[in-house]
């Protein structure tokens, strides 16, 4: 053994902290939006990643428990509500838009969060999402996209591959996959950005970003099923290709948006924003207002 | 570690340093108790993990010479060692399994090496100082070779004809060939260390000689006299001490013995001269003890052993009198009962009124221990020496070693502090620590350890047949594990100088590494109380998700079988290889250093 | 049931139960495979979560006999635990005297309170083995414990080891050959393991005998069944959503159509799916789509939409516990009433419901018949313990035809004077139809009331005269079906049994047991469950001092309609134990000592 | 759950009378009894009408399920406890599961000891001591004519008799380490001998087994004097070793079995010891003394539930000469000469 100089050695470096590190996790207020029972999905599902990014977009935005309301659809992604402390409603399969409209009509001053997979999202409830859109109702949805139908356990989605081999599609899905990216800016979302579940450091500011968005925030997020799917989005690939939206990217240029939406490289980050459309809350008001003084 | 770069590409943040670091930080080497349990639980250290990845990686001359860095006897200590180690070893815990044959893979190493000699060690430049060690026994030939390396010129005086001590003339050769010895020796007299033979110190030459002769002296004269049975009769023909039975059988005699032979005592001694007398012709042989079998400090080996060949072991008894006219008769005993803890730790035995009786014998083997011999006297010395726990004494310049110093105790805990007393005089004589321990801890790749070999069975070590053992005293019983067997057996370590760590801050706590752990070692950990020391004991788990402040891997638990390093998806499990070693201070790379 | 019967008889069932993930299906697939292809009898039902991991047991429940059997036995004779907690809830569905397998090295120690060990009760039988260390030395994982575990089987029942190592080999040898030959290996790690480590003290012996392998023999699931019904009848087009637990059918014919000059369109939602069915049927092809209830709620408007258009379609409804999303991995009987009813107006329409799974084949295979002959939507009502549940079926020796042979009235061409009138009224009620592509008889389907020719007519009496003649269309199907069964006293009975779909095992096995103790019963097992066959009802009641309409349901929705028929009341034996209705509850509210 | 919990280990006379004796005392605690074997409690002396054929295996058990369900006692078989945490109170069970317990009664029994000196063939014996063994040697029976017994505990006595009566041909080896763990002197000896040649078995004494070999479907025996015996089978009858091996972690004190004190308390609190596995200093013989036979285990188990109770019974008693066997009186002490 070559020896090397004996400078005085203040800390140990075998345990570097792992205790402080924990507390550090407490008082960061991460656990505040966590329920007390464990998550039942699948040990490695990309959603944690997700929800750990959410937690850490919450605690920045400073949201009240209270004043949280989630809604979702069926599937694995619409479990979120069980494992989330606030309010949430868990309702049928593809109905969580329509759902959480009322719930933002009828009170204005709650957060209202829309979380659901890509069969419930673009499948089933895809003829909810332009309406959703178009109405910009102030909600933010985040579309758990893993591109596959994993409560079911492995059928095709609306965002699975062309040729991918499913439990329904076992010569191949002849279809082409839905883009939600292309379909939000084409339904021209009023907050549109992306991510993927690997890097919750990266997901969470843009979380908090579609949260303190006016109107409806859509965020498709890239995320793998370990369970049903282990050709197309797994952990290892799922990374592949991604690069920040670029620096000098203007998100409010929604053909800029969408050259990046189509561009070969995926950009995670805020891809369109239109800040000052105004919301269905904005649009009633308006409507009060003109009703109120009779106007035309 | 092979994920690193596209773990770095991707951003997550890695909790492995890409750089090697060592620590002296008493909290790290703590972290060595109660997670390397096998090498902390040896006298002398040794890096077991290390050595067994080299026999499982073919490499029995990297093996041997690890072996060597920390006990000098490898092949000695292969056969005969009392394996604290393997007490200690986590394939034993109680949902694991069995201990790894530590020993015998130790043996695997000295016995299958392709070395004849050791490559050069590192070695201080001769400093001029001049020690002279009395005795060459375990204690002996470790300070003469740590010595030796700082160094110093050394010789040793011994009073046999032969060196090795204990392990030549209390140790029986059917359990330590002699050839070993003689080799292992040589390595050490090839550093230059003078053994002159025939020298009894207090007689031939005084202490007060050899202090004048010497800049240091080492008493390493072990334990040569024999506790005496301290009860009627002992002066029957026919009552022997069992060192000096051994050291006749050893020396070439062969003492007669009856048809009936009892010993008593219960120590690795006891249980030498039982066999030994089986080996000389006795017919019944019985080992009488104080307690219970439980409680012995032998390997259960040992005493497999000694009842397959046809010792019986007698247990709860008290030896009261040896009976019988000029000749040994019999010998009278008191059953015990068991009583509470002694101040060494050790169970009272408390023999019952009126239980009283006679067992017939016409040899008897008082092996009830050794201590040092009352020798110095005739140490030509003004006062008389006092030794401290160190093995320094009043007296400048005179230090001890090994039973000498501590009483009787095992080949590995007389090697392992004689080594600590050498380091303790040569900072004496330089003036400043030149030897210490350090915990390195490096970038490790993940293990190709299989999943499968967690269930191998411990690997039996093939023995000689009855009918051949008894033939004489030179057959080596133990016959050392074959080419499969010692593969087998390398296997079966799960090389806990590994650990794997969860990076906190890219973790997504997935959990998937927990459910894919094969140990209950990975949980949801709310907080960490510091507490002393590492870590690991004061981890405090939670089950419930908004308590869950990190998911940790408890190391004092983890088998080290990598799935959840290889599973985790944000790759935020890392593992660093931590080893336990020695190293010399030098005086040049320490002005090197200072520039 | 069936222990008690003379020693040499075979006839075991078998709880595998674990957590989704462990393989319990997996293992009591190759279970029943095997004994198929040895010669026993077999019923199965898979019992799963609708989570994939997490909460949720999955139970593989097997009855192998060397005699047909008609339900799956209420009381199993062994549990293999593969999950401790989840094993422990099973305890309540154990015969006296079972065998409980449980696994004796799980990764971690088990408080007592959670480990299956602790609740085997004396005069039980307990085997330890250590699945999941024979499974890593087998496979390195613990993927293989369920392997291991029938190896133990095999070895502790004496089970004749060759059909199950045909199926593990076939199975895993269609991924890799390596991956074959480890968990032959773990299998025959658990056999020799239990043959070596355990003093068997169960009464249950295979002798490693077997009874004779019958050729042409297959397990088969009611949703395979079905499914085959659909190939058979040369369907089109299938057109469908997954939905537990009809989604096999779907995958089975994803798979098989193509190939068959088929296509199978996966739509976005049920009601895409009876929209794609209902096209084809309009376009004169044969059209299916299988859901289960919240589906079927879903699609009522459409079905509406072809009892209004007049165009057949096949809609297979494998039922669930309800209401809403319900139960989804429970079975119950409980969509009978929207099927029969559902949708708005007034809306007729044949409901089928066969009684096993031989006849989910047949009966399916019927309902395009009655489909196209009718020019109806039909509804077919499985259910999840008949969709999921596998039985021995000898294809070759199934007469496809029990119900007759129906045909179609096609127009071919134009007769007659005026324009085509594609919902003539007729005698029958049906009217010949015509379908695109043939020369002149143009019309158009609507949803609106129409007239004979199909163009909207919303005068009173146009719109009597048409529910009329869609209502007589169920008249004549009443006319022309065959005789339902009557089974057990033909004479005066003490006690009438009435059961549909896959009640009638358990009414069959219950007559079967009260007829043995001397009761004079008598069973009417319907498979037209709607319209009611009123007749042949009356009659039965008639020669019966007691009637009991047994079902899986909470209202007795079938019980209600027998009243309707009889005008009087009969006795209901209902409930919702989310589970297969129990032979010894009918005995035991027919009297009878059970 | 705050009551007591009463975890008995063993199944055999000792245990059952333990829990029975408990469970009139104290109608609320928890009794379990953990057994690896797997049979009920079982009535080990008809074991050789067992083997013989004589009775099925019905006639053995001993109680009805129904007696433990209606005593609310979990009887739990063929699960085997590793170790034991006499601090935590926990039991360990083989297939991995933790058992917590207030009380602890160790009635575990014995299992059939082979000398040491003989384990390099040990594999050939054929053992009799539970159930198992009585359907293995059952099993085989019929294809076996000339069987030598070893040993000469007073199970191998019976064993022969009933082998004889059955016509077999019996070499009975009276080895050096026989009657272990009974000692009796060599007149008891030479009585047994004889008995046994009157009834046609032949008697080799004198001389001992050195070495097993198959040799056909039976086994061919070397002695020390150079003996080559054939024969269909070697039944090993040298006595019992108690079955306390899982406890030497536990920090009990165990000699050869669990010490206790007249009581039965095995030194620790809350854990007591009865039967087989129970080891005590009898002054009257001057000796450690293990009680053997279903009466003397019956009674242990019976005051060690009482003391459990509260009461302080001594199970020390003077010896009774336990056994009588065809006139000749055998002291079931260990390691103990009757001169």
């Amino acid at each position: 053994m070559s020896s090397r100089s004996r400078e005085p050695q203040d800390a140990p470096l075998l345990n570097r902290g792992v205790a402080s590190r924990l507390d550090r996790v407490v008082d960061s207020g991460l656990l505040d939006y966590r329920s007390e029972a464990l998550p039942t999905w699948c040990p490695g599902c990309g959603y944690y990643g997700i929800t750990h990014a959410l937690a850490a977009a919450l605690t920045e935005r400073g949201i009240e428990n209270r004043n949280l309301v989630v809604v979702s659809g069926i599937g694995c992604a619409g479990r979120y509500p069980f494992f989330f402390k606030g309010y949430g409603f868990h309702g049928v399969h593809g109905r969580a838009l329509p759902i959480a409209g009322g719930v933002k009509i009828a009170r204005p001053d709650l957060t209202v969060l829309v979380v659901g997979g890509d069969g419930d999202g673009l499948g089933i409830g895809g003829g909810h999402l332009p309406h959703a859109i178009r109405r910009n109702i102030d909600v933010t949805y985040i579309l758990f996209d893993n591109g596959i139908y994993g409560l079911t356990k492995g059928q095709s989605s609306p965002t699975t591959p062309q040729g991918q081999r499913t439990g329904t599609h076992p010569y191949g899905n002849p279809d082409t996959p839905l883009d939600p990216v292309v379909l939000g800016l084409g339904y021209r979302a009023s907050f549109l950005a992306t991510g993927y579940a690997g890097e919750p450091d990266e997901l969470a500011p843009i979380f908090a970003r579609a949260l303190a968005h006016r109107g409806f925030s859509f965020v498709p997020v890239v995320t793998p099923c370990v369970t049903f799917d282990a050709v197309n989005i797994t952990w290892d690939r799922m990374r592949e290709g991604w690069q920040p939206v670029p620096a000098d990217h203007d998100p409010t240029d929604l053909t800029a948006a969408l050259n990046l939406a189509l561009d070969e490289n995926r950009y995670y980050g805020v891809l369109y924003c239109e800040p000052d459309r105004p919301t269905f809350a904005d649009a009633e008001a308006d409507t009060a207002a003109r009703a109120a003084g009779n106007a035309p | 570690m092979s994920d690193q770069s596209t773990a770095e590409g991707s951003g997550a943040g890695l909790c492995c340093d890409p750089e090697p670091a060592v620590s002296t930080h008493p909290q790290d080497i703590d972290y060595i108790r109660s997670n390397i349990p096998c090498q902390w639980a040896c006298p002398a250290h040794t890096n077991i993990p290390g050595y067994i990845l080299a026999n499982s990686r073919d490499d029995l001359d990297a093996s041997w010479l690890i072996n060597r860095a920390s006990n000098l006897l490898p092949g000695v200590l292969g056969r005969i060692c009392s394996r604290p180690c393997e007490e200690a070893c986590r394939h034993g815990d109680p949902d694991l399994g069995t201990p790894v044959g530590i020993c015998h893979l130790k043996r695997v190493a000295a016995d299958g090496r392709s070395l004849d000699v050791p490559p050069g060690e590192f070695r201080f430049p001769d400093s001029g100082f001049e020690v002279g060690i009395v005795g060459a026994g375990p204690a002996g030939l470790a300070c003469a070779h740590s010595l030796a390396l700082f160094g110093h010129r050394v010789k040793i005086y011994e009073m046999e004809s032969a060196p090795g001590g204990m392990l030549r003339f209390g140790i029986p050769a059917f359990r330590l060939p002699r050839s070993v010895i003689d080799e292992e020796v040589g390595f050490i007299t090839a550093l230059g260390v003078e053994i002159e033979y025939g020298v009894r110190v207090g007689a031939d030459v005084t202490l007060a000689d050899l202090l004048e002769r010497h800049d240091a002296v080492v008493v390493t004269a072990g334990c040569y006299s024999a506790y005496e049975l301290d009860i009627p009769g002992t002066d029957r023909e026919g009552v022997h001490s069992g060192l000096d039975f051994m050291v006749r059988i050893n020396t070439g005699d062969r003492p007669a013995v009856g048809r009936r032979t009892v010993v008593i005592g219960g120590g690795f001694t006891a249980f030498d001269c039982a066999r030994s007398a089986l080996r000389l012709g006795a017919e019944e042989v019985s080992i009488c003890i104080l307690g219970v079998e439980e409680l012995l400090s032998v390997t259960d080996e040992e005493i497999i052993e000694a009842k397959r060949e046809g010792v019986a072991i007698r247990s709860l008894l008290t030896s009261l009198e040896i009976t019988g006219s000029d000749r040994v008769e019999g010998v009278r005993l008191a059953r015990n009962r068991l009583g509470g803890v002694d101040e060494r730790g050790r169970r009272r035995t408390i023999p019952i009124e009126g239980s009283e009786f006679t067992l017939t014998a016409d040899t008897v083997i008082a092996a009830i221990g050794q201590k040092p011999e009352p020798a110095l006297a005739g140490s030509g010395l003004a006062d008389e020496p006092v030794f401290a726990a160190d093995g320094s004494s009043n007296i400048e310049g005179l230090w001890a070693a090994g039973d000498f110093l501590s009483g009787s105790s095992t080949v590995i805990e007389s090697v392992g502090r004689a080594k600590a007393v050498a380091t303790r005089i040569d900072t004496r004589l330089s003036g400043r620590t030149r030897r210490e321990e350090i915990v390195t801890i490096d970038p490790a790749t993940d293990t190709d350890r299989r999943r499968d070999w967690d269930f191998i069975d411990r690997q039996e070590m093939p023995l000689l047949p009855l009918t051949e053992r008894l033939a004489g005293q030179e057959v080596e019983v133990e016959q050392g594990l074959d080419g499969s067997g010692a593969e087998a057996e390398a296997r079966r370590c799960y090389l806990c100088n590994l650990k794997y760590e969860i990076d906190i801050d890219g973790c997504i706590y997935c959990r998937w590494c927990i459910d894919q752990c094969p140990r209950e070692c990975i949980g949801l950990a709310r907080t960490i109380e510091p507490g002393e020391g590492y870590l690991g004991e004061t981890i405090e788990w939670t089950e419930h998700w908004d308590k869950t402040a990190g998911i940790v891997i408890d190391s004092s638990r983890c088998i080290r079988c990598g799935i959840c390093l290889r599973i985790c998806p944000t790759r935020c499990i890392g593992v660093r290889l931590v080893n336990l070693v020695e190293r010399f201070i030098s005086d040049d790379e320490e002005a090197d250093d200072d520039r | 049931m069936g222990r008690d019967e003379p020693a040499e008889g075979i006839d075991v069932t078998i709880r595998i139960c674990g957590a989704a993930g462990d393989g319990s299906l997996a293992a009591g697939g190759f279970m029943n495979a095997a004994a198929a292809r040895m010669g026993y009898h077999i019923i199965n039902i898979d019992l799963y979560p609708a989570e994939i991991r997490g909460f949720g047991k999955s139970v593989a429940h097997v009855r192998i006999s060397d005699r047909p059997v008609h339900t799956p036995g209420t009381k199993a004779d062994c549990l293999v635990a593969l999950n401790d907690p989840h094993s422990i809830t099973e305890f309540g569905t154990l015969a006296e005297g079972a065998v409980v397998l449980y696994d004796s090295r799980p990764p971690v120690y088990w408080d007592e309170d959670r480990a299956v060990a602790g609740f085997i009760e004396p005069g039980m039988v307990g085997y330890g083995v250590p699945l999941g260390e024979l499974s890593a030395r087998a496979t390195r994982s613990t993927r293989s414990r369920n392997i291991v575990a029938l190896g133990a089987l095999s070895g502790i029942f004496r089970i004749d080891p060759g059909a199950l190592k045909e199926g593990i080999e076939a199975r895993f040898g269609r991924k890799s050959a390596e991956l074959a030959a480890q968990n032959l290996q773990a299998f025959d790690l658990g056999r020799s393991w239990a043959l070596e480590n355990l003093e068997k003290t169960d009464a249950i012996d295979f002798h490693d005998r077997i009874p004779g392998q019958r050729e042409g023999v297959r397990v088969v699931s009611g949703n395979e069944g079905a499914a085959r019904a659909c190939l058979e009848a040369g369907v089109r087009l299938y057109a469908g959503y997954p939905i537990t637990p009809a989604t096999k059918i779907m995958e089975i014919l994803a798979k098989e159509l193509p190939a068959r000059g088929g296509v199978v369109v996966q739509t976005e939602d049920e009601i895409s799916a009876i929209g794609h069915a209902v096209g084809s049927g309009f376009a004169g092809t044969r059209a299916v789509t299988a859901t289960s209830g919240p589906g079927l709620a879903l699609m009522t408007e459409f079905i509406g939409l072809a009892v209004m258009g007049e165009v057949p379609v096949v809609i297979i409804d494998g039922q669930r516990g309800g209401p809403s999303t319900g139960l989804p991995t429970k079975t119950e009987q409980s969509d009978l009433h929207i099927a029969a009813f559902g949708g708005a107006g007034d809306c007729p329409r044949p409901v089928l419901a066969p009684a096993d799974v031989t006849e989910c084949f047949t009966l399916t295979r019927t309902a395009f018949e009655v489909a196209e002959a009718f020019q109806t939507p039909v509804i077919v009502l499985l259910d999840l313990f008949l969709c999921n549940r596998t039985e021995d079926v000898n294809f070759s020796d199934v007469d496809p035809a029990p119900w007759g042979a129906w045909a179609e009235v096609r127009a071919e061409r134009h007769e007659g004077e005026g324009s085509y009138r594609r919902f003539a009224v007729t005698e029958t009620g049906i009217s010949p139809r015509a379908v695109p592509g043939t020369p002149d008889l143009y019309h158009a389907v609507t949803g609106l009331e129409h007239n004979e020719r199909g163009l909207p007519d919303y005068t009173p009496e146009n719109h009597l005269r048409m529910t009329r003649k869609r209502y007589r269309k169920m008249e004549t199907l009443l006319e022309r079906w065959p005789e339902p069964e009557l089974a057990g006293e033909s004479g005066r009975a003490e006690v009438g049994i009435v059961s549909w779909g896959s009640g009638i095992g358990a009414a069959r096995e219950a007559l079967a047991f009260l007829q043995t103790r001397g009761v004079r019963a008598a069973g009417f097992f319907p498979r037209l469950v709607w319209p009611v066959c009123e007749e042949a009802l009356r009659s039965f009641a008639e020669r019966c001092e007691r009637v009991i309409v047994a079902e899986s349901n909470y209202t007795g929705q079938y019980a209600g309609l027998v009243e309707q028929a009889l005008g009087a009341r009969v006795e209901r034996l209902t409930g919702v134990p989310a589970a297969p209705l129990d032979p010894a509850a009918i005995v035991a509210a027919a009297g009878g000592e059970a | 759950m705050t009551a007591d919990h009463y975890l008995i280990i063993g199944n055999g006379v000792a245990a059952n009378q333990a829990a029975e004796v408990l469970r009139e005392g104290d109608a609320e605690g928890r009794i379990t009894l953990v057994s690896n074997e797997f049979f009920p409690f079982y009535y080990r002396h008809r074991l050789r009408s067992f083997v013989a054929g004589e009775i099925g295996e019905d006639e053995l058990a001993v109680r009805s399920p129904d007696w433990y369900r209606e005593r609310n006692i979990r009887l739990r078989l063929g699960q085997t406890v590793t170790a034991v945490d006499l601090e935590k109170k926990i039991a360990y069970l083989k297939h991995m599961e933790k058992v917590t317990w207030t009380t602890l009664l160790l009635c575990c029994g014995g299992r059939p000891r082979i000398p040491e000196i003989h384990y390099g063939y040990r594999q050939h014996f054929t053992v009799l001591k539970g159930l198992r063994h009585a359907r293995a040697w059952r099993a085989r029976l019929p294809e076996l004519n000339r069987i030598l017994i070893v040993g000469g505990d007073l199970i191998s006595v019976r064993v022969a008799e009933t082998l004889l009566g059955l016509g077999k041909e019996v070499l009975f080896m009276i080895d050096d380490e026989a009657f272990w763990p009974l000692e009796v002197t060599e007149g008891i000896r030479a009585e047994l001998a004889e008995n046994l040649a009157g009834r046609g078995a032949e008697i080799i004494s004198g001389d001992a087994v050195t070495g097993i070999a198959e040799e056909g479907a039976g086994y061919r025996v070397s002695t020390r004097r150079g003996a080559g015996i054939v024969c269909d089978l070697v039944g090993a009858f040298y006595g019992l070793v108690p079955a306390v091996d899982f406890l030497f972690t536990s920090g009990l004190d165990i000699d050869r079995g669990i010490l206790v004190d007249e009581y039965l308390r095995a030194g620790r609190p809350d854990v007591w010891a009865a039967g087989d596995c129970a080891q005590v200093y009898n002054p009257a013989i001057s000796n450690y003394w293990v009680s053997i036979g279903w009466e003397n285990a019956r009674r242990l188990g019976e005051v060690a539930a009482r003391n459990i109770l509260g009461a302080a019974e001594t199970a020390v008693e003077p010896p009774v000469n336990a056994l009588t066997y065809e006139g000749v009186t055998v002291q079931t002490a260990w390691w103990k000469k009757l001169d």
